[in-house]
C-alpha cells in the first residue's frame, strides 16, 4: 500500500496549455507537469504562428519588409517599422528631417502607451478582474482614433517609410494628442484605484515569480520583464535613436523582480512616455515628412543592425545584404522570443494561478515569438 | 402594525379547505404539491433568466457598455434567446466519460438549487414548507451542490475539469462553516430556527440593527463566504476562465451546460433571499420605533416588493464584488477562510451570545 | 574601452581571431570548435566581460553554413560580433554556449530548426518553430517546397 | 436550400416575412412557426469561441470592448469551452502547425456551429500568400466557413457586420428540416 501511495506521489499530473486557451494571449503551448497545484514543470511549445517572415523577407525590398515587421509584434507595429527603416537610413547615410524625428517619437511614445493599456486589460483579466479589460481597451481607442486620422489605419498602419513617413500628420493631430494626454493623465489614477491598490492583486503578485538580475542578463529578458528584475537595458538611453538623447526621461528601474515589479514598470513607463510626447508635441518643426529617397533602395553589401526599444523589449533587425534590391538574410531578434525562455525558470514552484499571473505579467505578443 | 391585507394565510387556507372538499385527503396532498411545484418552477425559470440579464446589463454599466439591447425592449428577452439557442444544442457525448454520473450531475446541481427555495418565506404565509429547522434545512440543501460539481469535473475526464471540481470541493467544504456560523449568530438572536418565526421576530426592527455589531460582523462574514460557496468572483475558482478554460463544466453543452448556469445564478438568489430573510427581515418592511407615520406608510408596501428589493440589493453586492475584484488564489482562499474568517466567526458567536444573555441588543 | 583596447584584449584571449574591417560592431571570425572556449573567457574576464548574448543568427553562405553572435557587455557597454563558419553543409555542427548564455538555449533550438546546424552537448535539441516531422530546414537558400511555397 | 445571402437586402433583415420567401415553401405552417421561433433564438445569441491567433484577434477584443461592444447583439458570452461555443471566428493567420489543432478545435465544437473567417489570411493566406513555407493559404481549406470578413486586420465594425450576415444566415435556414433529414439518413 505504501508503494502504491509512493507511486502515486512520483506520477506527475501533465496539463496541455493550449494553444487554444484563454490566458496564452495566443497560441502558445504550454506543457505543464502539476503536483497538486504547484507547477513542477513547464515547457513552452511555440511555433503555432511561425509564418516564415525571415524567409518572406528574402525574397522583399526593403519597402515591402515594413508590411511584415508591423504584423510581429503587432501591438507596437511602429516601434517595429521604426527599426527597419533606421537600419536603412543608417545605410545609406541618409539624415531624414528633423520634423519626421519629432513625429516618429511622438508616435512611438503613443504606440508603447496604446500597448501598455493593452497589456493592462489583459493582465488584469488573467488575474480574473474582467472590468479591466474594458476600461484599459476605452482609453486605447481614444490612441486608435488619433493614428486612424493621421495614418488610416487603426492597428497595422505602415505609416514609417524608409526615409521618412507615409504621409505628413494630420492638422488635427497635435491637438488631439495634448487633449489625450490631458484625458490619460485623469485616466491613469483610475487604473491604480482598480488594480493597483487591490489587495487580492498585490497578494497575487508580489514575491511571485522572481527573476534575478543575473537571470535576466543571462536569459536577454530586455524590456519591462528586464527592468523590473533591475536590469538597464533600455536602448532609448543605450543607444538612442530618433530623439530620445534630446528628451528628458527617466529609465525605469525595479529591483525586486517579481510580477508587482514588472507591473510597476509599465505602469510608470506610461507616466514616462506622456512626459516624452508633451516635451515634444509644441515643437514639432516645420519640413518635408520625408527625405529624397530613390523608389528602389539597394543596400550597399555589408551587414547592418539595428535595434530599438519596443513595448516589449529590445527589437533588433540584422540585416545582411549583397548590394540586391532585395536583402540577403534577415533575422528579426524578437524579445518576447528570450522573455519566454525565462518561463521554466522562475514558474517551477508556484501554483497555476501564479503561471497565469506570470505569463501576464511577461505579456507575450505570440506572433512576435514564432515569427 | 396592520399586515393583515398582505397575509396570505387566509388565502391559502380557503384553497386547502376548498380542495377538501372536492376531493380525498390523498388527492388534494397531490394536487397542492403539484401546484406548489408549478409555482416555483416558474417563479425559478422567470428569476434564473432575469437574473443572467441582470448579470449582463449590470457588467455592461460598470464596464462603460450598454449590454445586450437589440433582442428585444433594451434586450429584455436576451436570455430567452439565449435559452431556446441552447435548448436545440447539440449534447456532445464525451467518449471514455463516465455516462451514469456525467449525466446525472447537472440535475443534482439544479435539483440543490431547487430544493432550497421550498424553505424561503416570500411574504407572510406565502411559503411552500415552514420547517422548525428552516435555517439547517436550507444549508444542508445548498451545499449539497457540490457533490454535483465534483462528480461533473470528475466524469468528464477531463484534466482541467478536474482541477476545477477539486477546488471548488476544498472551497465549498471550507466556506461552508463560515455560513454556517454566522446564521448561528443570528440564530442564536432569533432564538428559533424556522424561518418564518426568524422573519416575525424582526417586525420590531431587523435584526442587523437588533444585533448591532456582532450582526453586523456576521453579516460581513455571511456575504463574503455566500459569495464563495456560490463559486463566484472573486472566488470563482471552480470555473476561473483564464486559468482553466471553463473549470467542471469544461465538456458540458447545450442545455446540461445551460443548467449549470442557471444553477449558479440560483444558488446566488437563494444566499441573497437568505441574507434578506435573516439580516434584513425577510418580507418585514422598514420599522423604525417612534415615527409611526413612516412605520405605516411602510407596511402599505407589499411584502413581497420588500423581500424582493432586499434581495436585489444583496445580489447587486455580490455582483459588484465579481465585477471589481481579481480573483483569488487557491491557498490565500484557504487561508482567508481558515486564518480570518473563522476565529472572527467563532469569537463573533461568543460575542453573540453574551449580548443576548445581557440583553444589550435592541 | 574602445575598439582598439578591445581589439588587444581579445587577440591576448585568442591569437588566431580574424578582425573584419569597416563594419558596425567590431567583428571577428572564429574557428568553429573554439567558440565554447572562447564565450566562456570573454564572459568569465574581468576586464571584458560580455555577459549579455542579444542576437544569434544563424545563416546561409551558400557553400558552409554560420553563426552569428551579438555579444554585449552590460557592465561595460561595449559590444563585438563574434563570426563562425561550419566546415560543410551536410552535418555542420557547433558546440553550444547555451551553458554560457542561457538564452541561447531557446535560439540555438531555433537555428537546428531552420538551418539544421547541430548544436554540441545542447541539453534538449528539438525542432522549436515547425513540426516535429518537418522535412528540410526552410531558411536555407536551397530549401524547396513545391507544395507550401508560391513563389513570386 | 435555395437561399442567397446576398440577394437579401439590407431592410429585410428584420422582416420575417421575406426571410420565409427565401425559404422553400413544402413546410407546414406549424413547422415554419416552430423554425421562426427556434431561427430568432438561435441567431440571436451566437457565442463565439475565444480564438485568436494573431492581429485579428486584437480588433476582436476591441469588437467586444467598450465602443464597439458586441454585447449588444447577445454574442457576449466568449466562451472559453468549444463545447459551449456557437461560432469560431478564425482571427488570424493559421499554419500548418496550427491546422490540426484548428479541425480539432472546430469538431469539438457541438453543433449548429458556424465559422467566420476573418482577416485576409483567414481567408486566404493575405500577406503571407507568396513565399511563405508554412502558412495555409485559406482557412477554408480545412473547415467550412460560413462568413468571410475580409481586410487586414478587418475593423471591429466590419466583424459587426459579418456576424450579422451570419444572423441572417440562421434566419434563412430551417433547422427542423435539418434535423428531421439528419435522423432519416442515421435511419438508412
Amino acid at each position: 500500500m505504501t508503494d502504491l501511495i509512493q507511486e502515486i506521489e512520483q506520477q506527475e499530473y501533465i496539463i496541455n496549455m493550449g494553444p487554444q486557451h484563454p490566458s496564452t494571449h495566443g497560441v502558445l503551448r504550454l506543457v505543464l507537469s502539476l503536483k497538486g497545484e504547484i507547477v513542477k514543470n513547464v515547457e513552452p511549445h511555440c511555433g503555432y504562428i511561425h509564418r516564415g517572415i525571415e524567409k518572406m523577407c528574402e525574397k522583399l525590398t526593403y519597402q515591402q519588409i515594413i508590411h511584415l515587421t508591423d504584423r510581429l509584434d503587432y501591438l507596437s507595429a511602429h516601434i517595429n517599422n521604426a527599426a527597419v527603416c533606421l537600419l536603412v537610413e543608417k545605410a545609406l547615410g541618409i539624415e531624414v528631417p528633423e520634423r519626421v524625428k519629432y513625429i516618429r517619437t511622438i508616435i512611438d511614445e503613443l504606440t508603447r502607451i496604446a500597448s501598455h493599456q493593452l497589456w493592462w486589460c489583459s493582465f488584469g483579466m488573467d488575474l480574473g478582474g474582467l472590468t479591466c479589460f474594458f476600461y484599459g481597451l476605452r482609453d486605447r481607442e481614444h490612441i486608435l482614433d488619433i493614428f486612424e486620422e493621421t495614418t488610416g489605419g487603426r492597428l497595422i498602419q505602415s505609416y514609417y517609410t524608409p526615409g521618412g513617413l507615409m504621409k505628413d500628420i494630420h492638422p488635427n493631430f497635435q491637438k488631439r494628442v495634448k487633449d489625450f494626454i490631458k484625458y490619460f493623465r485623469k485616466i491613469l489614477p483610475e487604473y491604480d484605484q482598480l488594480l493597483t491598490g487591490n489587495v487580492i492583486m498585490q497578494a497575487r503578485s508580489k514575491g511571485i515569480g522572481k527573476l534575478s538580475l543575473e537571470d535576466a542578463i543571462s536569459f536577454g529578458a530586455t524590456g519591462p520583464s528586464g527592468r523590473g528584475s533591475g536590469f538597464a537595458c533600455d536602448v532609448r538611453k543605450l543607444h538612442p535613436y530618433h530623439l530620445y538623447d534630446k528628451v528628458n526621461f527617466k529609465e525605469i528601474l525595479y529591483q525586486e523582480g517579481d510580477t508587482f515589479a514588472r507591473y510597476k514598470v509599465r505602469m510608470d513607463e506610461m507616466w514616462e512616455s506622456m512626459s516624452i510626447i508633451e516635451q515634444l508635441i509644441d515643437n514639432i518643426p516645420e519640413g518635408d515628412f520625408t527625405a529624397k529617397m530613390k523608389p528602389i533602395i539597394k543596400l550597399p553589401e555589408g551587414e547592418y543592425y539595428q535595434r530599438v526599444e519596443a513595448a516589449r523589449g529590445e527589437f533588433g533587425v540584422y540585416i545582411l545584404s549583397k548590394g540586391d534590391k532585395y536583402p540577403y538574410r534577415v533575422k528579426f531578434r524578437s524579445p518576447n522570443f528570450s522573455n519566454l525562455s525565462i518561463l521554466n525558470t522562475i514558474v517551477p514552484g508556484q501554483k497555476i494561478a501564479d503561471l497565469v499571473a506570470i505569463g501576464g505579467s511577461l505579456d507575450y505578443v505570440i506572433p512576435d515569438i514564432d515569427r | 402594525m396592520d399586515l393583515n391585507i398582505y397575509d396570505f394565510t387566509s388565502f391559502t387556507k380557503w384553497i386547502d379547505t376548498s380542495l377538501h372538499e372536492m376531493m380525498s385527503p390523498f388527492w388534494v396532498t397531490a394536487c397542492e404539491m403539484t401546484i406548489i411545484g408549478v409555482a416555483i418552477l416558474a417563479f425559478y425559470a422567470v428569476v434564473g433568466l432575469y437574473l443572467v440579464y441582470a448579470e449582463r446589463k449590470i457588467c455592461g454599466f460598470m464596464q462603460n457598455r450598454v449590454g445586450p439591447n437589440r433582442v428585444g425592449p433594451f434586450g429584455f428577452f436576451q436570455t430567452i434567446a439565449d435559452l431556446i439557442k441552447l435548448l436545440i444544442k447539440e449534447l456532445v457525448i464525451i467518449k471514455n466519460a463516465d455516462k451514469f454520473l456525467f449525466n446525472i450531475a447537472p440535475f443534482i446541481i439544479i435539483i440543490t438549487s431547487f430544493l432550497a427555495i421550498a424553505a424561503i418565506p416570500f411574504a407572510k404565509g406565502l411559503h411552500a414548507m415552514d420547517f422548525n429547522i428552516g435555517v439547517l434545512y436550507v444549508m444542508a440543501v445548498s451545499s449539497m451542490g457540490v457533490i454535483g460539481i465534483l462528480l461533473a469535473g470528475w466524469s468528464s475526464n477531463n484534466k482541467y475539469s478536474l482541477i476545477g471540481a477539486m477546488r471548488s470541493g476544498a472551497q465549498i467544504v471550507s466556506y461552508e462553516l463560515s455560513v454556517g456560523l454566522s446564521l448561528i449568530t443570528m440564530v442564536i438572536l432569533a432564538g428559533s430556527m424556522q424561518l418564518s418565526a426568524i422573519v416575525d421576530g424582526q417586525a420590531h426592527g431587523w435584526f442587523i440593527f437588533k444585533g448591532h455589531i456582532p450582526a453586523f460582523i456576521a453579516f460581513i462574514i455571511f456575504i463574503i463566504a455566500g459569495t464563495a460557496e456560490t463559486n463566484r468572483g472573486p472566488f470563482d475558482l471552480a470555473e476561473a476562465e483564464s486559468e482553466l478554460t471553463a473549470g467542471f463544466h469544461t465538456e458540458y453543452s447545450g442545455i446540461k451546460f445551460a443548467f449549470f448556469f442557471l444553477a449558479e445564478y440560483m444558488n446566488m438568489f437563494i444566499i441573497a433571499s437568505i441574507a434578506a430573510t435573516v439580516f434584513w427581515g425577510g418580507w418585514q418592511p422598514l420599522w423604525i420605533s417612534g415615527w409611526d407615520s413612516f412605520n405605516h406608510v411602510m407596511a402599505w408596501i407589499p411584502p413581497f416588493i420588500w423581500y424582493i428589493s432586499k434581495t436585489a440589493v444583496v445580489i447587486f453586492i455580490m455582483m459588484w464584488f465579481k465585477w471589481t475584484f481579481p480573483r483569488l488564489r487557491i491557498d490565500q482562499l484557504l487561508t482567508l477562510e481558515w486564518k480570518y474568517l473563522l476565529p472572527i466567526n467563532l469569537f463573533n458567536v461568543l460575542l453573540m451570545a453574551f449580548i443576548v444573555l445581557k440583553g444589550w441588543h435592541f | 574601452m574602445n575598439n582598439e583596447e578591445l581589439k588587444q584584449t581579445i587577440l591576448s584571449i585568442l591569437p588566431s581571431a580574424v578582425f573584419e574591417e569597416n563594419t558596425q560592431f567590431l567583428t571577428i571570425q572564429i574557428p568553429a570548435d573554439q567558440i565554447h572556449d572562447f564565450a566562456k573567457k570573454i564572459k568569465e574576464s574581468e576586464t571584458i566581460s560580455f555577459d549579455y548574448l542579444f542576437c544569434l543568427t544563424g545563416i546561409d553562405y551558400g557553400d558552409s553554413l554560420g553563426v552569428i553572435y551579438h555579444l554585449r557587455s552590460t557592465k561595460y557597454r561595449h559590444e563585438i560580433v563574434v563570426k563562425i563558419k561550419t566546415s560543410d553543409r551536410e552535418t555542420p555542427a557547433v558546440d553550444t554556449v547555451c551553458d554560457i548564455y542561457k538564452t541561447a538555449e531557446f535560439h540555438e533550438r531555433e537555428i537546428f530548426d531552420l538551418f539544421g546546424i547541430k548544436f554540441n552537448h545542447h541539453p534538449d535539441l528539438r525542432r522549436i518553430l515547425l513540426d516535429e516531422s518537418w522535412e528540410g530546414h526552410p531558411l536555407r537558400k536551397d530549401y524547396i517546397d513545391e507544395v507550401n511555397i508560391v513563389e513570386r | 436550400m435555395g437561399v442567397k445571402i446576398k440577394s437579401m437586402k439590407d431592410a429585410d433583415f428584420k422582416d420575417n416575412e421575406t426571410l420565409e420567401l427565401f425559404k422553400e415553401t413544402d413546410g407546414n405552417i406549424f413547422t415554419t412557426t416552430i423554425d421562426n421561433i427556434l431561427n430568432w433564438g438561435r441567431s440571436n445569441s451566437v457565442w463565439p469561441l475565444t480564438f485568436a491567433t494573431s492581429c485579428c484577434g486584437i480588433e476582436m477584443m476591441a469588437a467586444g470592448a467598450a465602443r464597439h461592444d458586441f454585447a449588444r447583439f447577445g454574442i457576449e458570452v466568449y466562451r472559453a469551452s468549444p463545447r459551449q461555443a456557437d461560432v469560431i471566428v478564425v482571427a488570424g493567420t493559421i499554419t500548418n502547425k496550427m491546422a490540426p489543432v484548428l479541425k480539432r478545435l472546430y469538431d469539438q465544437m457541438s453543433e449548429p456551429k458556424y465559422v467566420i473567417a476573418m482577416g485576409s489570411c483567414a481567408i486566404s493566406g493575405g500577406p503571407f500568400f507568396y513565399n511563405s513555407y508554412s502558412v495555409i493559404k485559406g482557412v477554408d481549406h480545412l473547415i467550412p466557413v460560413d462568413v468571410y470578413v475580409p481586410g487586414c486586420p478587418p475593423r471591429p465594425e466590419s466583424l459587426l457586420y459579418g456576424v450579422m450576415q451570419l444572423q441572417r444566415k440562421i434566419k434563412a435556414e430551417s433547422f427542423l428540416k435539418k434535423q428531421f433529414k439528419k435522423n432519416v439518413t442515421t435511419n438508412e
